[in-house]
């Protein structure tokens, strides 16, 4: 039944059909073809961690100089929401893409993990939201909410980090996100505007130093291909 | 270990399998494997996997079908017929064979070629 | 070098050598040996959900009554503290044992995930309980705080089981943790002692009936073994 | 189909294996191929999976070690010696032909038993 004879003959037009090459050279090439299509199929994970850090480094930053009671704070409030939503909002897009398009194309169980855990995402900060919007209506001060949103959101980020690097068993993931975590509760220790200081730096410097390791592990794999 | 002891040791070895040994269908083996076991990968974005043209990875696809080494399956989504392509677990195991026989290869005879190797 | 004559030859002593018994018969004893070294290698989920589930209903329920404006509250706030921790405690010890037990003797990948999955429930609560630490310190008075954390404790729960469904693909863990998340962010809305009781019947409450669901599922499993 | 098809129809059947055939050998592989691919289960542990006596478990092992199916090794812990077992390719693939032998047979002659088909 197998027609091993007949796809090894003559018949096969490629002139490519074997290759010239050593077992070891073979065996490289392997490697490197699995690699890239490891990275095509599973995304780069190093620009969402990326954006991410950017807007908290960025929108942090600037709900720390916003609220800061020198009276040279640069900007009002307003303005300092509006980068942390843009660059938030920009994040959440690269992530979304970065989740969507690998995925094209595929079905089955390992589609569904990532989906699942990307769906994840959107339900736990969307709950979040609405617990902060709760404890709005039930008349908690503005004031008051500026020390506890902020740690709040990067505390629940890290968790989602410290289940993907269960996820995935990747061990800087996970370390992240336990840092990640650390960082959002230590936070409120700092009370406003410190909290935001903390943030910014210790968060978004976090997950960016993180996506630079990632940058900088993948090179010499991609000398190798 | 003597001088010239490629004929004879060598002959136990696995010989490395045929259908998997040409270049772009070692590529699509390689490429399907990257996916979880019961993962199922679309014509175009395999095509763009392994970066072919449509034909000459439909060749190849056939050959490997044949081997009973992949599951086309010819599907419909949103009244568009799709194909999807998986690697079975006979065509698992003879990719695992085959790095296996190339490690065994690289272990006791670093400096032949594959060429020489094979038939 | 395969030694299957030697094997299957007379020289085995033992009576049972063969299974005397069909294809079918064959086939549903490897699948019940199969379940059934699945439940003791990965255990029963729903004896730590039904402890959480216990502590949460009797906890939460024991601070609404504690907390309650009505003259008749049965007993003082400390008691209903005390009755949530005690209980908490007890779930936290199952479900421990639950992680560490079925794993004993075992090394390799799977057992590698279930306990980063395990750590990471530490280390998320004792992360939450240190961002409350930091706002109580940074002068959160108590009635606020009442009103936070029982939200957010079962919010982060609810996120940890989301990971998990995601994790082990459980679709019931998932919608489990997606309900529980609600849950804690409803909550909110309620101020206190409504949160206490939305936390103690739909949180605990929900967690009690998956763990029922659970034994039910299996049970038809059992009558096969 | 004709009243007897069997000797000559079920001839091309692939037949069972008889490492595993053996009822406590096949409990054993059962046990290890509930664990994950590359996980390792200490020697009392899978006693306790299994529900037999060490000598038992012993005689057992042996015989899946010596078709290759096993991989036992010992090592120390806190200086305790401690043996771990696990399930290698050649045996997860013996069990995976095992059970799709027993469902070709029951899909071909579900009314044999196991016992008048092998030999």
């Amino acid at each position: 039944m197998l027609v091993h004879g007949d796809i090894a003959g003559i018949a096969d037009p490629e002139p490519d059909r074997d290759q010239a090459n050593s077992p070891q050279a073979s065996l490289e090439l392997i490697h490197s073809w699995r690699r890239e299509a490891a990275r095509r199929l599973f995304g780069t994970p190093e620009l969402a961690l990326a954006g991410w850090g950017v807007a908290w480094l960025l929108g942090f930053g600037a709900c720390c100089l916003a609220s800061s009671s020198t009276p040279r704070a640069a900007f009002p409030a307003w303005v300092a929401y509006l980068i942390l939503g843009v660059a938030s909002a920009a994040a959440g897009v690269i992530s979304t893409v970065e989740t969507v398009h690998p995925g094209r194309g595929i079905i089955g169980p390992s589609r569904r993990v990532a989906l699942w855990y990307g769906w994840s995402w959107g339900l736990v900060y969307a709950a979040l939201f609405f617990l902060i919007l709760g404890l709005a209506v039930q008349g908690l001060p503005p004031a008051l909410l500026a020390r506890l949103w902020p740690g709040l959101a990067v505390l629940v980020g890290g968790v989602l980090y410290v289940a993907g690097g269960a996820l995935w068993q990747d061990r800087l993931l996970y370390l992240l996100g336990a840092w990640t975590v650390m960082v959002g509760a230590a936070s409120t220790f700092a009370g406003t505007p410190g909290n935001f200081a903390v943030l910014s730096l210790a968060g978004g410097g976090g997950l960016i130093a993180v996506a630079i390791l990632l940058v900088l592990r993948r090179l010499p794999g991609r000398s190798g291909a | 270990m003597s001088p010239d002891p490629a004929p004879d040791a060598l002959r136990d070895l696995p010989s490395l399998d045929p259908v998997i040994h040409a270049q772009p269908r070692l590529r699509v083996v390689v490429a399907l494997a990257a996916l979880g076991e019961e993962d199922q990968v679309s014509f175009p974005r395999l095509q763009q996997l392994v970066g072919m043209t449509a034909g000459n990875l439909s060749t190849h696809l056939r050959k490997l079908e044949a081997a009973g080494y992949v599951r086309v399956e010819k599907t419909y989504q949103h009244r568009t017929p799709v194909t999807y392509i998986s690697l079975v677990r006979t065509g698992r195991r003879a990719f695992e064979d085959y790095t296996a026989a190339l490690q065994a290869l690289l272990a006791d005879a670093p400096h032949l070629t594959t060429r020489e190797r094979v038939p």
